[in-house]
């Protein structure tokens, strides 16, 4: 994602710019709701899908109030190199006629506000089954106001000090999924694993819903890939480009590796490989070329593979859903093969000066000090609520299924 | 008049795409009343493997259909006949057939009694 | 919504524009399908979903084609206070290059045209599991006719009475939503209650489906909303960042007074904030600034949630899902409040004229009329197809359902 | 689809033109998942939805890519006749800065791409329920090869035959629907009928999800449509209207033949409606004018209503999903309309030396060429996959669903 | 204690809409607790025709309630008549009632056995 | 063989989440077969309330599991302590098992009669 310029307030915005941005904003929205709503929703067991999809509409709600109240100030105002200031704090001083970044500034805040959103709502997916409803808002509170706004200053802000490194995330691989998926793995190892884990099959109760999920989050990361160029440009088609070719080789990749090592290619393990592909090359996108991309979703998608089975044997943690074993999975994967790929001998963009072996380690980096400042911030998020107020709901409620016992109500009746 | 003989519930377990060829059978020895439940059969027939994210399990229990005709003495052995018949594949997991005496039946919208209520 | 010009049809129209309001027409296409459809039928019992999803789709399109028979230009051609003409029936005159509102005529055409598909096809809910499929057409088209018309006429068309006297409605929130909302309520007084109500849970039989109506119609409302500014310009970009936050706040209020009153916040709840908060701020997204349309969305899903509770329950309608309950109670509030907020000291664009007291005057009287005219049309098409044809099915077919009785299929099956 | 012009790649790039396309290459994507996806999956019965959903997810990631390494190329690139050249293999010269038709190339071959990627997976409907997963994607891949390649590059490509000889196809009416409709008819014929065939009713197993499906492929076919004038221009906007009103017809008259015929218009109908009017404008709707697109859209439904009952009968054919009795039956209907229509005095933009029995007769050419092409392919295609490799999967298999036997998991779960 | 009377299995088919009513009627006879089960019926009353692409043809089950109680002897004849009145409309379809004699209860939670256990 | 021993049908009520155990322990006794359908139960238990738009009201039926067992005779006490054990929790709403004598069982696949169709 380019930075927010605020440099030529007064210049003339393009009237095209300001279409697709508007069209790209309700992407990102799209991607959380329905999007996640519906990929979780369809892989939870039918007595929990309600509580999944509350969680991820009321976090993403709160995360947009939280962003216009000191969200997008503390990201986006202000020359730090680890976080913005509160100059902007409830949208003081900006107005339609605002510019920021070659949009009216509304817009782009809204863009931004719906990334923040999303990448709340992912964590929700490694909480899943178990949670108290407070407990979840609570700790997706914290994490977004310690995790990632300085995570998103540091990687998005020209003053950020990733930013000023040197490091490439185009759409955010690093700011949101290795970020989310790691503040994921450590919310689930607080809670400790769903009661019947080891026991019975917690199979998911609606593949079809999870796959329209997954179906509209590829549709919606066109916004967020192709839409993090700012400009209905030729950046925004090349980002275009990979995000299809990218999450079709993800796609592949998976159900061939389904198909050698299993004999039964899945569903399941197509939108996967759906999500594999997205999330590998959301920060390579604005950088590498269509072949590529195509190694970059293939790569990605076998290392999320990967994630969710030899990795998550290892980890021993309920992560229900997946948020690490895919999102931070594939987005360290991206944002390595982003060093790699950039380079213009194997078609990227990197012009003459680039370094693979520099910027690979710049990646490292920027993964390294996201993966960590991440994880700290979630487990002290993590203990206090726990200490606090509790993290998960009674055994019997449990058994029974959150969604009667903790919102009344069930999802499906004759 | 049949009402003077006794009755039996015959509860016959069997494979699903099987109902249509039981109710059939059924028809030719003129029972028309039946009503079917969906269950689910453990046995030792063995179910297929699914696998979610790298967990893979035997699906122990399977879809069967558990059907209920009630039926004078008189034609008890027709029936079962008509259903082991129907029903039959030969391999495990082709279901059982129970019978259970009936005390009494009511047919509700009349009220008649016993054989006459069916 | 801008006034239709026509001023200047040979001025160049700004493709950037035109990528906007295509892009906005489809999205205002989507709320009705796959999103009405999607909302109401997952709040119906499972026996009747086909028919709500039939109601919706078959109204939408012939409200389509009588669109371009007579309504279209009943609204927006000729200078009358009450009503149009007949100059553009069956679009006489226009062609590819003819031009309104600064866009090509039949993308305003279409624009339009979906807002009072839309229109008719939320009107459904409070007719829903008992009326007479051709009840339901038959009310529609004589609704439409009398009552959609003229109202959209009367605030939009430059000539048009509430427009000349200054109602503030951005994006129909009088003309759709308090319009659509009063003629259900007629309606389901006429019709009388469900024959279950009371002594049966009337239990929405798949939530899920419902939530993902509800996502489907936020992202489209940006259509709604941003797209009626007609351009892909700073006054969109508002309305588009007001719709977001509005909708934000909606879902916090219901969920919050849930968890305070009831101490189980609900999914339903959940997504009947959403729509109250999109309805709540449809007049007023295009005058008013973030802050008070976040004030805005609060407040217009607290009263729809009084409105589904006390005044359902004062009111003694079986209003099935709640047509008046949020749609005209929302747009009440909404249109009301856009009076106060669009002042400049709380953010709106009201400028140095602007009267609160004087603007909150014309809004009212602008609900005020709408509310009577409506519900005059609907109750002599109500009582006109009573005595023609009928409004209800017979009882055995409410007891076993619409869908098999009245459409001869099953939603569901193995 | 005006045909992709290299001429003059330094030209200024309209940003409008370029938010509108990428709009558009979504909405097709969406069309195909979760469009077609849901259509079909809610079509078939429970213990299939997973496999059509899985053949069409995949057809469609192997046709992006195939796509991408000669498809675009034997297509777009070269001057014959019937079929192009290789040079843009892999994209070879392609980069960021290329241009075609006035667009970043990146986005044309984007756009390109999506209506592969359609074609292929609209087959899918006529041999669900009964085919080898793999003998799905061998025999798709061999059609796309050899038949869907040359019939676009023939339709669409300046030089290409029928092309030259002035047939009209704005959208892909004869490339796409009656291309694929007719392999799905031979490979239906090939498979056989499914084992249960007028034993036991098929009804559908979830006509809410195909709702949905029909519901976003309609939203989506704006981007088909709409977006094949490849510009935010005056032509996007007749091709929106047009496909916008010919879809209202084409749901009205199916369920009026149904009301009339049948007592009891059906859900299956209306979203059968939905499709039918959408197929039958696509060749049109760049050319007609609005009334003559209801006249289309009315027309081609009524088609396709005999198309899947009359024809269907006669044809003996287990086209499970009626892919020919729809897309071949209405492409047919509305290729042929479009010869009609398109003359001016019905309001079409044939201009003056439009001879309209001229071009009906360009266009039965185009259609029975493609029919012809087509059905040869499939049969050789067909043939070969069933030789090599086996066409059906066991009668066990079958019996118990293609969901659990081919890819190892069931759709619902509790 | 009545745990040395004889207990019944009474089984009603009823159709869905009635299962409130009867419900009703079993408490008023206080009858508290009941198992329900979703069945399809076959017999004499015919369903409604469905129509697919062109395909119409007549659904021959039809939706219908199983209800179980288990009662002792003393109240058997009260239960019967109050189902029979409660889910009666006279028109076909009704449905059943089955009488079965049980050899033996036990409840779960307690381990009583029979009358006790009801 | 078995097949003079009477047979027995064991009907259990139990609590859904309870069905691993109760499967878990009829194996520990020897019991592989058995069938298993969704109810709803009423009874003592109370269920939870729900609230949809402003009406709030109480679930008063529960999800219970049906457990069908057929057993000889000499099996019969194994198999019922086996269940009350396993579905045991103690609380309201544990459930109940029925005992009903069963005049004749047939395996479909091979037409054995009674004990030897088990
Ligand atoms: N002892 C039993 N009690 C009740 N039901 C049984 C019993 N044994 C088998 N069944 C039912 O019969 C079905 C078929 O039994 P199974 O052992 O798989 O094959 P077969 O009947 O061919 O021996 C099972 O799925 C189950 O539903
Ligand atoms: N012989 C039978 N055995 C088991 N169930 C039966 C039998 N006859 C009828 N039933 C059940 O009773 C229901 C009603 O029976 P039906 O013949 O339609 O009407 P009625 O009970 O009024 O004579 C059927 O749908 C079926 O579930
Ligand atoms: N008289 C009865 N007849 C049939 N089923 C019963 C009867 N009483 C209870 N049940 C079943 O047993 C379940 C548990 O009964 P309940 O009274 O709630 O608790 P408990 O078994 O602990 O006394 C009920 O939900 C119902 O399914």
């Amino acid at each position: 994602m380019a930075p927010a310029l605020h440099a030529a307030p007064l210049a003339a915005i393009n009237k095209g710019d300001v279409a697709w941005m508007l069209t790209s904003t309700l992407l990102v929205l799209m991607m959380s709701i329905p999007g996640v709503a519906l990929f979780y929703g369809g892989l939870v067991r039918a007595k929990n899908v309600l509580s999944v999809m509350m969680q991820v509409l009321t976090v993403l709600a709160l995360v947009l109030l939280l962003w216009t109240a000191y969200g997008y100030s503390l990201t986006f105002s202000g020359g730090g190199a680890f976080i913005g200031n509160f100059d902007k704090a409830f949208l003081d001083g900006i107005s339609a006629s605002s510019q920021a970044s070659g949009l009216p500034e509304y817009l782009y805040f809204s863009f931004q506000a719906t990334f923040a959103g999303i990448s709340c709502a992912l964590i929700v997916g490694a909480l899943a089954e178990r949670m108290k409803f407070g407990a979840v808002l609570a700790f997706t509170v914290l994490w977004f106001t310690f995790a990632y706004v300085p995570v998103a200053h540091m990687v998005w802000a020209p003053s950020g000090w990733l930013h000023t490194l040197g490091a490439l995330d185009f759409a955010g691989g690093t700011v949101v999924h290795v970020n989310a998926g790691m503040a994921g793995l450590v919310g689930a190892a607080l809670l400790g694993p769903r009661m019947d884990m080891g026991r019975t099959a917690m199979r998911p109760h609606n593949l079809p819903l999870a796959m329209v999920g997954a179906a509209l989050l590829w549709v919606g990361w066109f916004g967020f890939n192709a839409g993090s160029a700012l400009s209905a440009n030729a950046t925004a088609a090349l980002a275009f480009v990979d995000t299809l070719l990218a999450t079709a080789a993800g796609v592949l990749a998976w159900l061939g590796a389904e198909a050698v090592f299993r004999k039964r290619p899945s569903m399941l393990g197509g939108i996967s490989g759906v999500i594999a592909g997205l999330v590998g090359i959301t920060p390579a996108c604005g950088n590498v070329g269509p072949l590529g991309a195509i190694a970059i979703g293939a790569l990605a998608s076998l290392a999320c593979l990967w994630g969710v089975n030899g990795l998550k044997r290892l980890l021993r943690v309920d992560d229900a859903l997946d948020a690490f074993g895919i999102h931070a999975v594939g987005g360290i994967a991206g944002a390595l093969l982003t060093g790699i790929f950039s380079v213009s001998a194997l078609g990227g963009n990197g012009g003459n000066g680039f370094g693979m072996l520099h910027q690979f380690g710049i990646q490292a980096l920027a993964v390294v000090i996201t993966l960590a400042w991440s994880a700290l911030v979630a487990l002290l998020a993590g203990l206090l609520v726990k200490w606090v107020y509790g993290l998960r709901v009674s055994d019997e409620h449990e058994r029974e299924g959150l969604d009667t016992t903790v919102h009344g109500e069930r999802a499906y009746d004759d | 008049m049949n009402g003077v003989l006794p009755v039996n519930l015959i509860t016959s377990i069997i494979r699903p795409h099987k109902l249509d060829a039981v109710r059939q059978a059924l028809e030719d020895v003129d029972v028309n009343g039946m009503t079917v439940t969906e269950v689910r059969g453990f046995g030792r027939q063995k179910g297929h493997t699914e696998m979610y994210r790298g967990a893979e399990y035997v699906v122990d229990f399977l879809p069967k259909i558990k059907l209920e005709v009630v039926v004078t003495d008189d034609r008890l052995q027709a029936v079962l006949d008509a259903v082991q018949l129907a029903a039959h594949t030969g391999k495990v997991g082709d279901g059982k057939i129970f019978v259970v005496p009936i005390g009494q039946v009511v047919r509700i919208r009349t009220a008649e009694l016993d054989g006459d209520a069916l």
